[in-house]
């Protein structure tokens, strides 16, 4: 029940070079994504972007623990680099930041980093804060009456954990010992609103103890501890342990979304200063140092991966938008009008 | 064919859709032992066991949230809240997703599943067990909402309910639960969801209504057949679609028209029928529009005078229906 | 923050003998009105009611430990004996229970037990389990904007601390260190649901430890225990030591309501062992060990209470119903109809 | 007299009533150091501190609740919700509670605060940050709804709202924002709730609408003008209530009307309005009522073609007019 800190050493060991490139790879193809879609946004090309640069390690450890397309996600808006591992490609998020007709998460309907993909088990998402936690729930106790072993994983930010669907969820799920993965990607800021202001304690992990379930606290910039913190929880669930509380310290690399401006609330020195702590940044050190990763190897895969990215993006750009009589579909399934 | 009451046809309904389907199971504050505060449940999860009949926590956002999950992951839920008055905390769960999934996923997902719970007054429910707030639902695309006003139609509509591939509210008058018997047909059978009913035909003034007000429209309209006048009683069934080319065919045949609900009129579902009429029956409307609700006041209140005051009573309809008969 | 119980032992010492007697008297003349508003009910001059039976020890011990009229409450439905220490008298709440104009909490709009009176400070309650919780926080909030030194208590059963309310108050309350009393009145029941399918932990108080502030567990059937507990968090509160959460163990002595039987979910030998447990008993037996009360005293206070009671049920029952047109009255101040 | 945006009139508003009243503060997401996500509180921590202008935690029905607290213990609070799209898990503590707290307890305790949220779309804001769900709360006795539709109401409003001794949803279209300019009195001065405002004076075809459709309706009206058929144009501004006695003035002077709006229709605010028409203008109508909103969809896309396709445009209420000035 205690919160437990993991830290990397402990878990180096387990993870194989494969992996550890793998988990380096994912990493690298979401910033790429994400930074486009910044290039984009600037260029006025998308009128909003909402970025995931500095959250990436915990949710390529979490997708790479799932089995895709069988177990569950409820993610939320940071969520970029979990839907790539899960299966959706950078054509489909560039589809949505474009509004094309095409895109699989909503059809151009949400703004992007909306996510939503059936065939990959990923739930539609929208705005409002929260609600997707309950959801989780049900997926889950759906599963659990038929009786089957997926686990679903649900995130939200640190400031989402203030609002009521947070408790309700974690006690439905703890009551239940539901196979629900509660991932709290705690950057330490709503917006504007700094931490102290929203919540009494500074680890989120200590909201696990009101419900008797474990709470840990890992090191989101640091990719091995996430990767051993995902498989433990991960583990857990499938055998029926129940839920965990699973509170990732992450950094916002970024202004909250393509409409704010950090530097409204934040010192420059601040800003810069977290610049340091980019698990991406830190994860390549590690791997160079462990020997898993040269130079040179992770070169041509930023070359190989911005090719594919070049190519999903003016794949993109030929693609068409929704036809305007299209906005009345799909209100309900027989299409009332 | 047995007569039943509305409660008996509702819980009918739900226990053959869960013995036929599987994926059905109930959720909600006391619905197991209990057997739901007034009996809807009863006896449900002694047969089915306490996964698919499951008390909840007191909890209504969870109560909805969970049940969006478990429809997006092929169950067929009911989640009942205890009383429409406390659906409140529901509201975002309802609005902001469960309306929106198949939308927002330009159909990827859906979102089957349906919300019962009990609303109305005149059982000394006070301001928080009399309410009848529909019309906030009614406004929302992508919801259905619907009330049945007879035990034929209860059952027939909560198990086309459980069948629709979209999230519908299904609200139960409380005083007609057992005051309200009928014929109800054994075995399967659905009625259609977004169809209004003629419950009496007539040719003088078309009478909208709906739920619990139904059954008082027809005592009304019993009484102003004996001085000849004959009123159309419409039941909607449906609020969200409202069905619309049945409210004008009435509408435009008798050319008068009085709409009755329990609940306040403005912004309700009174106004749209008004609405609709307005626009569409210009040419054969012989009378202004009528409309008879409760007073715009937050809530129907305890103390016995107060709640009579409040209350839709046959008396008041007729009253309103003679003044429409002599315009 | 940690867990503490507080036994009766280390703090009888403190109470004197006075205080006992009036607590006893407190307790006394709550369960006389209660226990007539049920045969008012079963008369079927009273079509509903909601007890306090069982529950009465922790309201009186922190009505006791309040300032009447300058403290503030925002009690929920099981909260008679706290009304009346806080000045409100019997005839009040059988003027609301005969649903007369007079009636100071709603003038007979409302069902019993939905106490309010301005009077006192106590709010208006409506039924939505929950929403007080916060009219708390907001109370105390007002109250630090001025710089008085007030508290707030504010109650709630624990089937209610599994709706969002309770998380979004105790988050807040905790964040802003405002003088707010939670008590948590826990008898194991919401209606017929038991604890553990509300809840995932027995305890209640361990919610506290997701907010960082003290988590008090007593035994609600030990009068000296709550005593002592009640004053402890009202001097914290009051000393600007922000809130606590306090768990009284109790016991649903009756059926959930008038509308309920509890025989439907509970067995009858449950029932029955519970009636030992009953607080009031208990604490007679206590005081009369101490040689604070005697059996002769207690007779005669339950003599006078009953007279107080009785004249109290002549005049509720002798006052008029409201007007029926004044259901239009107050929707707003200016009577917009 | 300046000219000034419609979000500093607000601003403006807010500020000099901070100055002048102690009991005011503002609580809301963002709303100190970022000054709010659209900037109506900027530069307003810096004067009136953390306390009385308090970035809340991310959750609605604290920010309502605490603020409804707070006006019980003699506070005028303002609750900024940071859209109205996220209204939605506040409404719990608006309806059951705020909307009845007056009545409840029968005149002993009131509830005086301004609940204040951005609406309306076309701005990219996409499903979840373009919705005009006003209509909901229009049905609810107990509240105050209202939405300005330009500076000098802007501010007019606010100020009378944090002066109103009941609870207030202060409802401000965010495309109006920067985009409506207009002259603004210095100083004190309120504009009453409950009024309509005649904002164009015609004998054809009134026009009801608010907020940013009184400006599209404007817009079209002046096209009709060119052609000899004089609209009269009707801000409501109120919507709960509704004044009554305006619109059936100008509508049974004109005898044709036509209800703006850019919510979707069904059980809205158009709904009511033409029911009002219907039923106490019956003996001057012209022509059908007519309504033109939003299609009855969930909410606003994103995606450019699909947004404008959801949008009331001058050129569509246009085609409306010269529909209703041909009848
Ligand atoms: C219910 C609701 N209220 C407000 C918003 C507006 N909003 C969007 S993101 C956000 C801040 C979220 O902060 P946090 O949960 O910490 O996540 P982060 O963005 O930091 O990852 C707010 C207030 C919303 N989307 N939903
Ligand atoms: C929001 C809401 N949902 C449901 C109800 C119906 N209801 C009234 S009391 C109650 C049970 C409360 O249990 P608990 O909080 O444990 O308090 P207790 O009655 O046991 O003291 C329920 C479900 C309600 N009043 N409000
Ligand atoms: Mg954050
Ligand atoms: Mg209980």
């Amino acid at each position: 029940m205690a919160v437990t800190k993991t830290t990397a050493s402990r878990k180096q060991a387990t993870l194989d070079a494969e992996t550890l490139r793998a988990m380096y790879r994912n990493m690298l193809r979401s910033r790429l994504l994400d930074e486009r879609m910044w290039v984009l946004n600037r260029q006025g090309r998308a009128p909003f972007w909402i970025s995931g640069i500095g959250h990436e390690a915990v949710q390529v450890a979490f997708a790479m623990n799932l089995r895709s397309g069988e177990d569950w996600a409820a993610p939320y808006y940071r969520d970029l680099a979990l839907t790539l591992v899960l299966g959706m490609t950078p054509k489909d998020q560039l589809l949505s930041v474009l509004q094309r007709a095409d895109d699989p998460n909503s059809g151009g309907r949400q703004m992007p980093a909306h996510y939503g993909c059936r065939r990959y088990n990923i739930i539609t998402t929208g705005s409002p804060v929260g609600t997707q936690l309950l959801h989780a729930c049900g997926i889950a106790l759906a599963a659990r009456m038929r009786g089957e072993d997926t686990v679903t994983f649900t995130s939200i930010g640190e400031g989402g954990t203030s609002g009521g669907d947070f408790h309700e969820a974690l006690n439905f799920a703890a009551t239940h010992k539901l196979a629900v993965l509660f991932v709290v990607e705690n950057n330490g800021f709503a917006i504007s609103v700094p931490w102290e202001k929203q919540m009494p304690t500074r680890d989120v992990a200590d909201r696990a103890k009101a419900y008797g379930i474990p709470g840990v606290k890992v090191d989101g910039g640091d990719a091995i501890a996430c990767y051993k913190a995902a498989r433990e929880a991960v583990e857990r669930a499938r055998h029926g342990d129940g839920p965990t509380l699973i509170e990732a310290k992450v950094v916002r690399l970024t202004s909250h979304s393509s409409d704010d401006d950090q530097r409204r609330y934040r010192t420059a020195e601040v800003i810069e200063a977290e610049k340091a702590q980019d698990g991406l940044l830190r994860f390549r050190a590690q791997l160079e140092e462990l020997g898993v990763l040269t130079a040179g190897d992770a070169d041509e895969m930023r070359a190989e991966l911005l090719l594919e990215l070049d190519k999903a993006q003016e794949e993109a750009e030929a693609a068409p938008l929704p036809e305007p009589e299209s906005a009345l579909l799909h209100v309900l399934a027989e299409d009332l009008r | 064919m047995a007569t039943k009451t509305y409660l008996e046809a509702i819980r009918d309904g739900i226990h053959e859709e869960m013995q036929r389907d599987e994926r059905v199971f109930i959720m909600g504050e006391d619905v197991g032992a209990k057997g739901g505060v007034f009996g809807v449940t009863d006896g449900l999860q002694k047969e089915f066991g306490e996964l698919r009949v499951m008390d909840s926590p007191l909890a209504e956002s969870c109560i909805v949230g969970v049940a969006i999950g478990a429809a997006m992951n092929g169950m067929r839920p009911i989640a009942e809240i205890q009383f429409q008055d406390f659906i409140m905390p529901a509201v975002d769960q309802i609005v902001s997703e469960a309306a929106k999934i198949r939308y927002r996923s330009n159909n990827d997902w859906s979102c089957p599943m349906v919300i019962r719970a009990p609303f109305g007054g005149g059982v000394h429910g006070a301001l928080y067990h009399s309410q009848s707030i529909e019309a906030m639902f009614c406004h929302v695309p992508g919801l259905r909402v619907v009330v049945p006003s007879t035990p034929h139609d209860a059952k027939g509509m909560i198990v086309a309910a459980l069948r629709d591939p979209d999230p519908v509210l299904y609200f139960e008058h409380k005083r007609a639960y057992r005051a309200i018997k009928g014929e109800v047909p054994d075995g399967d059978y659905t009625v259609p969801l977004g169809s209004a009913a003629v419950v009496r035909e007539g040719d003088d003034i078309a009478v909208f209504s709906y739920g619990m007000m139904v059954h008082t429209a027809l005592e009304a309209a019993e009484k102003l057949a004996a001085d000849g006048f004959s009123c159309e009683v419409v039941d909607l069934r449906s609020l969200r679609p409202l069905d619309r080319e049945a409210i004008v065919r009435s509408a435009s045949k008798c050319g008068k028209v009085l709409i009755v609900q329990e609940a306040n009129l403005a912004v309700s579902v009174a106004s749209e029928v008004a609405a609709i009429v307005a626009e569409d029956c210009f040419d054969s409307l012989d009378a202004p529009v009528m409309r008879l609700g409760g007073p715009e006041i937050p809530a129907m209140p305890y103390s016995p005078p107060l709640e009579h005051y409040y209350l839709v009573t046959p008396d008041k309809v007729e009253r309103k229906l003679r003044d429409l008969a002599a315009y």
